[in-house]
């Protein structure tokens, strides 16, 4: 119960910063804002059906009536507070008014894509996608993950050399996931079987599988590049009529595999967490692996299950970076992701859909910070590539506060040496 | 203080961490001949093909030794010390390694998991650097002055993240991640100001620092070795004071180990995390400062190198006591500083140091393998690291 | 069902928890099993249940030999267990927490609840449980959660029940409740073993009784035996079980509270408006039902909670507003709910949280070095003067029994100079050797002219130490009375009934 | 080892690198290639800086010490460890890439600095880009913001601005800002899928023309070209279209700027070899092929022999000096 109040007091800090800031955007991009330019957003990608083509407006207009809408949703998120009724969906409202507010200010006299925005970001958050959601596969059965970046990596390597190697992209794919598989299943034995702490083994994998991956680099791939590192890409595939769509079309229906077998991860694991059996037992054993126990489920068998789960996951997610992208592996491609894909997960709260919203926040301000980068800021290009970073930590401490992990979560667990 | 009475360091201790090497090496071993061109030629001939594994392995590995303690062909007939003179590169690799790697230890016992020990160290290097180049002081007062400076840019920026989760309460994982690339992007902005640019240059380098501000030699100019090594030894000594002996050290583990008890007897939970998060950042940051102004002397986008992701598997290995970073850092300092020797002798990539790093911190951590791959009965095992997950 | 265990043992080490036990329960009987903290009970019973493996002995249900190796074994052959601690998954309600391990799905796999909802409506309608299948467990007071476990056992149809001090956290309204439900079991056929500290309840429903002592059975008794034959066969000493109050001065007022209102984070009051005082020399105990705002105004007498208005004057002087640490300084002396969450740091030594609120003062510390030796020479000090139990003061505390866990907590509270002392259910799942220790100390101090402020949910407690009795319902004091109230009183008032 | 077993004939020559492999596809790959061009004149070998615990100082010296005779720093992180064992070491000699060998602004007499116009080839490289816009606009991005990398998109910036100034175009470049001199940088140089993004927002924008000043990460803008089909790619540092084997992605390559590191360290080597080491500073210039286009290849066809008329002129005139790149 404590939790959840605290989580009230918070949403209304929330709704404070938020009415604060709507207001502020109002005034500055809106009322004082002097340029007579205009703003100029770009709704087509391809040739989906035309809703609306291009949208000009007056750059201040634009701040204002964004800056409006985004005052007057907040006001209906603080009545609806009052009430107890959920907010949602006027405080979504309202942080969209502000940022539109303050693109429509900042790219006056400039061009925004807004359709490729929003597909940008869709894309940059793939792999945090995945990685996240094998976070939540594993920890939610009781297993920290740290070693998201290793199967990321594993896969992406895997799934580039074996693809370049049999010149197929479905074998590719195929691989990522069994790459993922023996990473996590190192995970697994060592952690559930051996008992060895679990944010030590993480670790100690991620630099494992950088190890390996960048000697072999050197090794095999740069030698023999032609044979080993230059493998085929998996081509967008248009999901008939749904990719017509307009706007939402071309974000969500006109990729390739891997973001459908995205869609489909995200979707099962959400449905089989909350609504399965399957789920029930992950979430207890994560939860409470005693009482999971002394039902006759078997803690570490089902721990063990959802690790190698997890590492397939994230696997199939390293192969965005090969076969679902440039082809060829690049050293440490993965640049890191895999530890933003593990504060997705706990930015999330551990939840699927909590760790998607993390991680598609994250891949729209790195892709807005590159298309306000492109047409053009003050700001020097080092503070732009800072965006992201910032704006999850101003995010988790604004919004977010604490998060409570699954209780058992890290916890090794042998019948008998409970407490 | 769990242990009053004073254990005398047994060889059997060692038994496990020296098996554990073993067993990575003999992995890395395997790496080094199933990915040599050369041995893979003869795959099909059994005994050329072992014969040719053993030349390649054993060729990398002396490399490896000549590059991290002894090598007899530097020694010059009126100086045979110098064969010694990978012993001092050795040292000089891990004392910026043992300080990052005591940063993240203090805050792993206060419960505090810090991965920002990266941007802390990019933070005090940047502090130390420009004390270090930009103002002139006498010698001696000089140095001390970019150290405090490095201290204290470390110990903000580390503090920073303790008080963020005092107040909101955000983890200090995700708040250390993004952070660490915060500071990275801020170093290369700050390279490419004209306060930081060398003179005549356009490159993201900075000056050097003045000598004054370098940290003196300890075995003259042959030998790069420096005070830095004392500056790392004697602060792992104090780190342990801090934890074992003194009020604060008392409060940091209390609160690791169980902050609601620590609070109901008192002990203010708020405070204790941003002090061990500033020192955790202070001593990070001066490793920063021991980096620049012991080996490194300029400040580039990649002075931080991997040192603060280092630490991190330093200090798991030394279980995050003080006298275990000590000893971890001194095997990965040599392990690296004899990689780039193994890499010039005989093309065996330095990941490979990667991938034996990782080994003895898994095997270190999995007695139960070791015992059972050494047909090992009793073996005796060190205290147990334990990470509280997420919740901690 | 019978069941039968022969000789049953278990090492820990070279603890020998277990040593060759026989026991013998026959179908429809209550068999009560005594012992003190640590005697070994709930290991014989995870034995039986599957989640220790034995080292030696046999199960034998209805005379047939059963491998029980894991609890589905014991599951499936109908013996069902109430954990001494529970085994409810907090954030699941109910209906997932009794349907897990044995669910049922349907379409597409979708978990079905809804057999599993009317079966629990159906048991809980038949002993008046009143539990609702979609609550979240983490929001139920501990006496519905109780009766979760023991829905979870009957629906799973045990036949041999075993009840691991089921009512440690039960008020005695509950508490008879139970009893009443452990009879109706029992002439439906349904075996029980019933462990528990609290001798009145033994007595109350025990067809027959084990008793245990250092993990060896040392006797069998009847019912009819007195409470004190029972408590010296337990410990193997006498026992006085009811302190004698004896005659005492009752001074100045020490502590004075008003208007005392505690809310929480979102501004509903768990405290509403609470005033009382209590004297030098004073105990006054303040009962309740768990959860009717007790805890709440004990963490505040130490500032452990955030959102309170109104007055704690504490000899004069405002308590409100100090920090934790400047509270306890004040002279308020904490005994916490919880030994293990809030008074205990586990895997620090006993000597270190013997001096966990003064170890920066002199003389354990000069300056900020901290002095080893004195703390260990005042460890052992307190060692004797609270007859703590322990092999050694560097040893980590979670290491001790409860009792003794217990006893670090009041030696290290009780070693500042004390006005008042806080004791939060001291005696929560102690046997009865610890609680004659506490009682005692209790007493001791009201006897030094310390005014003493005592949270419990046990009646017989209550009514043993108090000279006044605070009874709060629904975050509110409903009356304060003397302490020559009846038992029945007392457990109406409780339960929010107020006499005219 | 057996690297001290070699011929005593040969000079040794060592290349020492700061970051990446010499299979980087850049420079390093260029460098390294040019060394061994050499081998029948020497032997080589390199060291490359521990990417984790960088230390050039260290790493310089263990070839002094492995008694390399020619010690090659490849990267400009380098240079300060180089120039300081050059003076250290006045009886080896050293060469410097992307530096002009310089010790507190003077030459000394065994260190040579080795250094390109990147800024005339890129220069051409961005009238070309202007020149096959059909939609008026070019882009280009770099790994970080460092003088080797931001010289070619200034140069190419200056390229389109001369086209425009010539022609009385308005071809627009995104991705650099001549009086800024920042732009759209990846933020390092080894996340493709953010250097694919990149390039998918420049043609989302108009570009189709791309030119990636990132190393490796070409191959990620090549790939999005091959797929869009609404761009081209200009590779850099060497001829991208030689390195790759896919002919989807040959087929969008437009051109690649060179940088000619591999004939300056060839240069180097064969002058020690010969017993002429001189420290006069290299210069690659568009004049002595020290840079410059690698050349058409599938798209030869596409481009307007005009155009490829005017680039033939425009490299001659900048040579001359009548064209000035710096403006
Ligand atoms: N998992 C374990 N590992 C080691 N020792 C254990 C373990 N479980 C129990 N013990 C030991 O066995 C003894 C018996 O413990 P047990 O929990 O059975 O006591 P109990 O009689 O149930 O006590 P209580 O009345 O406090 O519940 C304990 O004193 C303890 O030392
Ligand atoms: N997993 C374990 N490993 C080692 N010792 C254990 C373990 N579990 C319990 N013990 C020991 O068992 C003893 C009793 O444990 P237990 O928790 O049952 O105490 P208790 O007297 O019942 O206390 P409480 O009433 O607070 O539960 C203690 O000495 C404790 O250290
Ligand atoms: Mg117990
Ligand atoms: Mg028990």
């Amino acid at each position: 119960m404590k939790a959840l109040s605290a989580a009230e007091r918070r949403r209304r800090r929330t709704l404070f910063v938020m009415a604060i800031l709507a207001v502020l955007s109002t005034l500055i991009f809106g009322l004082f804002q002097k340029s007579g330019q205009n703003v100029t957003y770009g709704f087509t990608l391809d040739k989906e059906w035309v809703l609306i083509q291009q949208w000009v407006i007056s750059s201040r207009t634009a701040s204002l009536l964004f800056g409006v809408i985004s005052v007057l949703a907040s006001a209906v998120a603080f009545l609806q507070f009052r009430a107890g009724r959920t907010i949602g969906l006027a405080s979504g409202i309202g942080s969209a008014g502000i940022m539109m507010s303050f693109l429509s200010w900042a790219a006056a006299g400039k061009f925004i894509p807004f359709t490729g925005l929003l597909q940008g970001a869709l894309l940059l958050s793939v792999p945090l996608i995945f990685g996240s959601m094998a976070g939540v596969l594993s920890e939610r059965s009781g297993v920290v993950n740290i070693a998201i970046e290793g199967q990321l990596l594993a896969g992406a390597f895997v799934s580039g050399v074996v693809a370049s190697l049999t010149h197929s992209t479905f074998l590719g794919l195929v691989v990522a996931p069994l790459a993922g598989c023996l990473i996590s299943t190192l995970l697994a034995v060592f952690a559930i079987n051996f008992s060895i702490d679990q944010i030590i083994l993480g670790f100690v994998l991620n630099v494992l599988v950088y190890g390996i991956t960048d000697f072999l680099y050197k090794k095999l791939l740069i030698p023999y590049q032609s044979t080993w590192n230059s493998g085929p890409t998996l081509a967008a595939i248009k999901i008939p009529l749904l990719w017509k769509i307009p706007i939402v079309g071309p974000i969500l229906f006109d990729q390739s595999i891997i973001v459908y077998l995205m869609y489909g991860v995200i979707f099962f694991i959400n449905f089989s967490l909350f609504k399965t059996k399957w789920g029930l037992r992950t979430r207890a054993v994560g939860e409470h692996p005693t009482a999971a126990d002394s039902v006759g489920i078997k803690v570490n068998r089902l721990r063990f299950m959802n690790v190698m789960i997890a590492g397939m996951v994230a696997g199939l997610g390293g192969a965005y970076f090969t076969v679902g992208g440039v082809g060829a592996f690049n050293k440490e491609m993965t640049a890191g992701k895999g530890f933003i894909a593990l504060a997705a997960l706990i930015f999330g709260r551990w939840t699927p859909w909590g760790a998607v919203s993390a991680a598609l926040l994250f891949g729209f301000a790195d892709n807005l910070q590159s298309v306000l980068g492109i047409i053009g800021t003050p700001i020097p290009s080092e503070f732009m590539l800072m965006v992201p970073y910032l704006a999850t930590v101003i995010a988790v401490t604004g919004f977010v506060g604490r998060v409570r992990a699954p209780a058992a979560d890290g916890t090794p667990y042998k019948r008998g040496e409970s407490h | 203080m769990r242990k009053l009475t004073i254990k005398r360091p047994s060889l059997r201790a060692l038994t496990l961490p020296g098996l554990s090497f073993v067993l990575a090496m003999f992995f890395g071993a395997l790496l080094i001949a199933f990915s040599d061109s050369t041995v893979l030629k003869h795959i099909g001939h059994p005994v050329t093909f072992i014969k040719s594994a053993g030349v390649a392995i054993w060729q990398s590995y002396l490399a490896l030794f000549e590059g991290s303690v002894y090598n007899p062909s530097l020694a010059k007939p009126h100086d045979a010390l110098l064969s010694w003179y990978p012993l001092s590169e050795t040292l000089v690799t891990a004392a910026p390694l043992i300080l990052a790697g005591l940063s993240v230890a203090l805050a792993f016992r206060a419960g505090l998991f810090n991965i920002g020990a990266q941007g802390q160290f990019i933070f005090g290097s940047i502090a130390a650097s420009y004390v270090g180049f930009a103002f002139h002081m006498p010698i001696g007062i000089h140095v001390v002055v970019a150290v405090l400076a490095a201290i204290i840019a470390g110990a903000i920026w580390g503090g920073l993240v303790g008080l963020l989760k005092a107040r909101t309460g955000s983890h200090e994982v995700i708040v250390t991640i993004m952070l660490n690339y915060v500071a990275l992007y801020f170093l290369m902005w700050l390279l490419g100001t004209t306060r930081f640019l060398r003179p005549g240059r356009r490159d993201p380098i900075s000056p050097d620092v003045l000598p004054s501000a370098r940290m003196p030699h300890l075995a003259g100019d042959n030998y790069r070795v420096n005070l830095g090594i004392f500056v790392a030894l004697a602060t792992a000594a104090f780190v342990w004071w801090l934890l074992s002996r003194s009020t604060w050290g008392f409060r940091f583990r209390a609160v690791g180990a169980n902050a609601a008890a620590a609070k109901t007897a008192g002990i203010s939970v708020p405070f204790v995390m941003t002090a061990v998060m500033a020192i955790s950042g202070g001593l990070a940051g001066l490793g920063g400062a021991v980096h620049v102004l012991g080996s490194d002397f300029s400040l580039t986008s990649g002075t931080a190198g991997n040192f603060g992701f280092d630490a991190i598997t330093v200090a798991l290995l030394g279980r995050a006591k003080p006298m275990g970073v000590v000893f971890a850092s001194l095997l990965f300092g040599a392990l690296r500083a004899g990689g780039g020797t193994m890499q010039a002798n005989t093309n065996t990539p330095i990941d490979i140091v990667l991938v034996i790093q990782a080994l003895v911190v898994l095997f270190i951590a999995a007695p139960s393998v070791v015992k059972w791959v050494f047909r090992l009965k009793n073996l005796k095992t060190t205290g147990e690291l334990t990470a509280k997950g997420w919740n901690g | 069902m019978s069941l039968e265990l022969r000789g049953i043992s278990k090492s820990f080490g070279a603890l020998l928890a277990n040593d060759s036990i026989d026991l013998r329960v026959e179908t429809g009987e209550i068999h009560a099993i005594l012992g003190e903290n640590g005697a070994g009970k709930s290991t014989l019973m995870n034995i039986v249940y599957g989640l220790v493996a034995p080292d030696k002995g046999e199960i034998l249900v209805d005379d047939v030999v059963k491998n029980i190796k894991e609890p589905s074994d014991a599951l499936a052959s109908g013996i069902g267990m109430v954990h001494q601690h529970f085994m409810l998954v907090p954030v699941f309600t109910v209906a997932e927490n009794i349907v897990l391990g044995h669910e049922k799905s349907g379409f597409a796999g979708i978990l079905d609840l809804n057999e599993a909802r009317e079966r629990i409506k159906k048991v809980s309608d038949q002993f008046n449980f009143d539990v609702n299948p979609d609550d979240l467990i983490e929001g139920l007071p501990v006496g519905v959660q109780q009766r979760v476990e023991i829905i979870r056992a009957l629906i799973y149809d045990a036949k041999v029940l075993i009840l691991d001090e089921p009512t440690a956290v039960l008020t005695p309204q509950e508490t008879d409740d139970l009893l009443k439900i452990m009879k109706q079991l029992k002439e439906d056929g349904t075996s029980i073993i019933f462990i528990t500290h609290k001798l009145r309840e033994v007595k109350a429903v025990a067809d027959r009784i084990t008793i245990i002592r250092r993990g060896k059975v040392v006797g069998t008794a009847s019912p009819d035996a007195s409470q004190n034959e029972l408590a010296s066969l337990m410990v193997g000493r006498e026992v006085e079980l009811a302190p004698d109050k004896g005659a005492h001065a009752i001074g100045d007022v020490v502590l004075k509270v008003e208007g005392l209102t505690i809310r929480d984070a979102v501004g509903r009051a768990l405290v509403n408006n609470v005033n009382f005082e209590v004297k030098a020399g004073e105990v006054l105990a303040i009962a309740g039902v768990q959860g009717n705002g007790q805890s709440e105004v004990a963490r505040s007498m130490v500032n452990l909670e955030e959102h309170v208005e109104g007055s704690i004057i504490l000899d004069g002087s405002e308590v409100i507003g100090k920090s934790v640490r400047e509270s306890l300084h004040a002279g308020i002396a904490f005994v916490p709910e919880s030994r293990e969450l809030d008074g205990l740091i586990g895997s620090m030594a006993i000597a270190e949280n013997l001096i966990l609120d003064l170890h920066d003062l002199p003389p354990y510390a000069k300056g900020i070095q901290m002095s080893p030796s004195v703390v260990l020479a005042e460890a052992e000090k307190r060692k004797e003067e609270f007859d703590i139990r322990l092999q050694s003061v560097n040893d980590p505390v979670s290491s001790l029994s409860g009792g003794n866990k217990q006893k670090v907590v009041l030696a290290r509270e009780l070693s500042r100079p004390v006005k008042l002392l806080v004791a939060s259910q001291p005696t929560r799942g102690l046997d009865v050797g610890s609680i004659e220790f506490v009682h005692k100390r209790i007493l001791e101090e009201r006897d030094a002219g310390r005014a003493v402020l005592l949270f419990s949910t046990e009646l017989d407690e209550v009514l043993a130490l108090a000279d006044r009795i605070a009874v709060m319902y629904r975050g509110e004091i409903l009356a304060i009375v003397p302490s020559g109230v009846t038992a029945q009183e007392l457990g109406l008032l409780m339960a929010g009934v107020v006499h005219a | 080892a057996p690297a001290s077993l070699a011929a005593a004939s040969k000079p040794k020559v060592c290349l020492a690198l700061d970051t990446g492999g010499i299979d980087d596809h850049s420079f390093n790959a260029s460098a390294w290639a040019g060394a061994q061009s050499m081998a029948s004149k020497a032997t080589v070998s390199y060291v490359v800086a521990d990417a984790n615990n960088p230390d050039y100082t260290g790493e310089v010296k263990s070839l002094v010490d492995a008694k390399c005779n020619l010690i090659i720093g490849v990267g400009f992180l380098i240079t300060s460890a180089v120039d300081a064992a050059a003076v250290a070491n006045p009886t080896v000699k050293f060469a410097q890439v992307d530096d002009p060998g310089l010790v507190n602004g003077k030459a000394i007499p065994n260190l040579r600095g080795l250094t390109f116009a990147t800024n005339q080839s890129a220069f051409v490289g961005g009238y070309l880009a202007a020149g096959f816009s059909k939609t008026g606009k070019v882009a280009t991005y770099g790994g970080i913001n460092i003088p080797p990398v931001s010289i070619y998109m200034d140069g190419f910036a200056k390229g389109v601005a001369y086209y425009n100034k010539t022609k009385g175009k308005k071809v627009e470049v995104l991705g650099w800002d001549t009086a800024k001199q920042d732009g759209t940088f990846v933020g390092g140089f080894s996340d493709s899928n953010k250097a694919l993004q990149i390039s998918k927002n420049f043609e989302q924008q108009g570009a189709d023309v791309i030119f990636p000043v990132a190393g490796g990460l070409e191959n990620a803008t090549a790939s999005n070209s091959a797929t869009s089909h609404k761009s081209v790619t200009i590779g850099v540092d060497s001829d991208m279209w030689g390195q790759v084997t896919d002919a989807k992605i040959k087929a969008v390559i437009l051109n690649s700027v060179t940088k000619g590191v591999g004939t300056s360290v060839a240069a180097a080597i064969k002058d020690t070899a010969a017993g002429k080491f001189t420290n006069t500073m290299y210069v690659g210039t568009l004049a002595n092929k020290g840079t410059g286009l690698a050349g058409f290849h599938n798209l030869a066809s596409k481009v307007p022999a005009k155009l490829q008329q005017e680039l033939r002129a425009l490299a001659a005139q900048i040579s001359s000096g009548a064209v000035d790149v710096t403006k």
